[in-house]
């Protein structure tokens, strides 16, 4: 575990990428060097008390000694962190979280579906990048499902090196109209795929209950409101369903900064 | 100059601990808890309790609303899964207790008497639970009685934590201290709520949470300093302390000693800073 | 779609009303007065209050202390040299009422009957004075008393402010209601302090003082939310609101109006920018 | 009165001046053209809640549509407005308060004393500006006595163009050695002249019963916690002692937003 102290990163870019959205290079050795898909790092935005709580952010990327960050501006965190500049010292703890089994795309599938809607994108380009490279030297497969509500609003670009992108918006501003997971069915063309998910918590149920249909193994990244980022708050709490036996269930909760953000679709109640 | 302080037979090398609810042992991954006075524990009940629905925090300005809703896995889980890693990091712990039914706070106590736990924290004081927290720690005649049953059950010393939801503090920690505690910390946090416009819904699950942060210490501060002009034992201040100045407030307010929580969201060495910064306030002329 | 509302007799032509102590007819000069619901009068007491030695005022996390201590004239010297500025601006002008002894609510309010006042506020919560004030908020049996006894001192409408440093908010609110109440308007500041580390003192020449801004709106929230739901007469809610969406926030709980307080000195025109939020608000489909 | 409305003063210089201290170039034609020596400005220095409040600055100069503020750094609000950079846009409000009467230095007296300590100095260059400019037509004279903790902390440059400037500082790193103060009564030359002050308590206080003793007219800033800045929340209170007869005085307050932030010395309790 990286210990992060008070403003060691150092901001190398920090540029808009589409309307609204950030992507943000970030100089830390620490984090970078230990990252791994999935994973998120914690940001305090300000050193005034408002706004107070760090920020989750997942990793996009990480190149050598620098990760990146690539985010939407929603509310006073996300703008503030737009307004910082190159140079800048940032107070970032992580890699934090449980990331994506990229193992999985190998040992179990000829197909791993990557798919993610909206800023679902974010932690699934470092997952392609980690799988595309283990891929090569198998004989599976890599398809890369995008969506977004138009195309403003779709980062999509860097995925194409990869190959066997499919984009979907809701007007439709670019390739297919419609949801991301309107794409699924006719992607899935073996029972040995393998689903790695991120987005709108109205997308993961569609790809949970798909998943559980298609008994695809299926891995993805939630978010809840987070204090600590470290297990210690018992804030992010997701709902799990633990089957005891036939008949009975019990519920009871896990915590995305610590368990997850990456959770098995099979335990998690969304 | 030592920093030292002591709270009944218990005696703490310096006077900072972190909040109940704020720190688990995870924390020692980014800090080192047993440079610290001591550590309270997430509060404990006799039975394993689910907590309150998410979300369970939302943030306001300069604080946060929680309704965690005193989610913990009951004293018995809690003795033989959770408890070990706190005695393993810090130097001192201090089990935060709590309880539905009266009788159930002294039945915590009396199974935890044979553990390596330092005091007990009693948190009559909880916003977010429907039954027993906070309702126990409005009246001047139960904190009394709880206090008294708990005095009989343990030889530990015993810090009753206040809620600042009441119309009189300094009574009901008088009947505290007539009971036999041997401390009282205080605040817990005040009743909040926050609405999500768009939604026309409360953003926080459990609807009502309890408010934490800088936001708070205003009033913390003010608890501390009437409770601390009327009573002998030792005053533990809580609320809003985010650096060794706001320590320093509460010292200067009468607080014997001083719990840091949601601070160890923003910055989870904020202890340990504090450590330093009160030994070095201590050696200047 | 109308924003105007009632609150008994009384018809507002927007929900939105300045607080208390926050703003004078010298706001005037800043924004337009005529435009809002209502405007508050400064805490008018039977005889006259130089109020608390400075500092009264104190900056704190998305906040700030205040202990002015219900400085005023007078009744007299209020309806002769300050009320007639309030009337002149403002569309309705709200008084506040305050006292050292029960008695002189209903006397301020007797002298105060033929003027153009439109109603009345009676200010049961203010922490910042050693007699009356709050003390008499605490008590249910005496907010049930107050209520009566200047109910029959006027027929103009009478809104009773409640204080947030007490336990049981929902009783003190319905003995305001059966006393005769034709509103409740709540928060009113909670109790602080603040204490400079470097001179030892508390910053505040009143030693404490009562919170109030952004800092204190989860709380004001909450009480709303608690209070809305066991009275039947129109809450005014009150605390920490800034902009539209924290008044909408307060609608959403409850409330039928909204004060705005501390805005004032952020931005004084920060009342005519929330009708004008509202009335877009409500024209949304 | 000038309604200033959110962010349209527009900063046109701040630089650093000394140590800690800066001076800020606005450009507000309706607060610069109204303005008189001795009042000042509300500035809202964050759009956050944090800081919340405004902070009351004096007008330390006007040139054509342009005011400045001399300021020095105390705690987060002069931080914060330190950082401004020149292009960006200011909320403030102003000119605020009853400013020095400058036409006592021609009425009333042979010899006009300009006396400040510390940041004291910050509105005193606007008002020794507008006496010179009075005095050049009259058989008048204007003194200026500035003093200091030392040299690095002394604002007294600009002051040079008017003449007849002398400077204390309390290690001696420039000039005499000592408080402001300690020059005042080699200063008096007359029994006719008129004393304008601006400092800490304590220089005030001692300048208070010089003016006393001496039987001068002296008139003197004071600073006080704000909130509204426009005599509405009663905050800045300053205790006012008011001769009802010869026995019997009566306590009660004025404001310095609004009453002052000049007072006439006798009137003031400090
Ligand atoms: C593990 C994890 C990884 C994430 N990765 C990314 C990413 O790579 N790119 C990206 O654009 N966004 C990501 N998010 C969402 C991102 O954290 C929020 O958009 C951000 O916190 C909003 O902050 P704000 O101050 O701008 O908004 P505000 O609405 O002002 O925030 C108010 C509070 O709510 C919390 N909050 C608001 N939205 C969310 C959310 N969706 N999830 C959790 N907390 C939230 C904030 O942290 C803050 O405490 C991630 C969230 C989680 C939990
Ligand atoms: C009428 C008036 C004119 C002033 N003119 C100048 C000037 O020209 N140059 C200059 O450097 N300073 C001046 N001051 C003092 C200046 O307002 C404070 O230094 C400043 O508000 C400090 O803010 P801060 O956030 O940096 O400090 P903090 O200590 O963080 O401020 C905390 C709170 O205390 C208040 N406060 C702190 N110090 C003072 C003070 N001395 N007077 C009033 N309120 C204070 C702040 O406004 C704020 O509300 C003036 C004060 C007044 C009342
Ligand atoms: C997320 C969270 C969980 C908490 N859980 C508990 C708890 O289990 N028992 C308890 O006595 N106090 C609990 N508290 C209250 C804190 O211990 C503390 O009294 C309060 O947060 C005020 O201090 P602060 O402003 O430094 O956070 C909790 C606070 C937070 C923020
Ligand atoms: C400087 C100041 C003076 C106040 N004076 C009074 C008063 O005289 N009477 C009263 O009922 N409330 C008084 N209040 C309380 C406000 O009316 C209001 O209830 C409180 O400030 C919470 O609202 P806010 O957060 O919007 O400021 C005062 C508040 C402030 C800040
Ligand atoms: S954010 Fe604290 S436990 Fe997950
Ligand atoms: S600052 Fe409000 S009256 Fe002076």
């Amino acid at each position: 575990m990286i210990i992060r102290n008070k403003e060691m990163a150092k901001i190398i870019k920090n540029n808009k990428v589409k309307d609204g959205i950030f992507l943000m290079s970030i100089e830390d050795n620490g984090i970078a060097k230990s990252a791994s898909p999935g994973q998120f790092v914690h940001i305090r935005v300000s050193d005034t008390y408002y706004p107070l709580l760090r920020r989750p952010l997942s990793i996009h990327n990480t190149e050598g000694p620098v990760f990146e960050i690539l985010y939407k501006v929603i509310g006073i965190g996300t703008k503030i962190l737009s307004e910082k500049k190159e140079g800048e010292k940032l107070d970032a703890i992580g890699p934090l979280g449980k990331g994506f089994n990229s193992q999985l795309a190998i040992s179990n599938s000829q197909l791993a579906i990557i798919i993610g809607g909206g800023m679902g994108v974010a932690p699934l380009y470092f997952l392609a990048k980690v799988i595309n490279s283990k891929l090569k030297t198998q004989n599976s497969k890599l398809k890369i499902l995008l969506g977004a509500k138009n195309k403003d609003q779709l980062i999509y670009e860097k995925f194409e090196e990869f190959g066997n992108v499919s984009l979907t918006t809701e007007d439709g501003s670019i390739e297919y109209k419609g949801l991301v997971t309107d794409l699924l069915l006719s992607t899935l063309n073996s029972q040995l795929s393998t689903l790695f998910a991120c987005g709108p918590i109205g997308m993961l149920r569609i790809v949970k209950a798909f998943a559980i249909k298609h008994k695809i193994p299926c891995e993805m990244s939630l978010e809840e409101n987070m204090c600590c980022g470290i297990g210690a708050c018992l804030s992010c709490a997701v709902k799990v369903r633990t089957q005891k036996s036939e008949v009975r269930s019990q519920i009871s909760y896990k915590y995305v900064c610590k368990d997850g953000p990456v959770f098995k679709a099979e335990e998690i109640e969304i | 100059m030592s920093l030292s302080v002591s709270i009944g037979s218990l005696t703490l090398k310096n006077p900072v601990i972190l909040a109940s609810g704020t720190c688990s042992p995870d924390l020692q991954k980014f800090t080192d808890l047993s440079k610290l006075g001591a550590v309270v524990t997430k509060s404990v009940t006799l039975n394993p309790r689910t907590g309150n629905p998410p979300p369970r925090t939302v943030e306001t300005p300069c604080g946060m609303l929680n309704s965690i809703g005193l989610e913990n896995p009951g004293v018995e889980k809690f003795k033989k899964e959770v408890l070990p890693d706190y005695i393993k990091y810090a130097d001192k712990v201090i089990c935060s207790v709590s309880g539905e039914l009266l009788y159930e706070y002294a039945e915590v106590v009396k199974r935890l008497n044979d553990t390596d736990i330092s005091a007990f924290e009693i948190n009559v004081s909880c916003p977010n639970v429907e039954r027993g927290g906070i309702e126990f720690g409005k009246d001047e005649k139960m904190v009394h009685q709880i206090t008294k049953s708990i005095k009989s059950a343990t030889k530990k010393p015993i810090i009753i934590k206040l809620s600042p939801n009441v119309s009189d503090i300094e009574n009901i920690a008088k009947a505290a201290e007539s009971g036999g505690a041997d401390g009282i910390s205080l605040i817990n946090t005040l009743y909040g709520m926050a609405i999500d416009i768009n939604t026309k819904k409360p953003k926080l699950g459990n609807i009502t949470g309890g408010l934490s942060g800088p936001c708070i210490k205003p009033i913390a501060l003010y608890y501390v300093y009437k409770v601390a002009k009327v009573v002998k034992m030792p005053v533990i201040g809580i609320g809003g302390i985010m650096n060794t100045e706001d320590a320093i407030e509460f010292f200067i307010a009468g607080a014997a000693a001083i719990e840091i929580g949601t601070a160890n969201f923003v910055n989870p060495n904020t202890g340990i800073e504090i450590v330093k910064g009160l030994a070095k306030y201590n050696n200047e002329p």
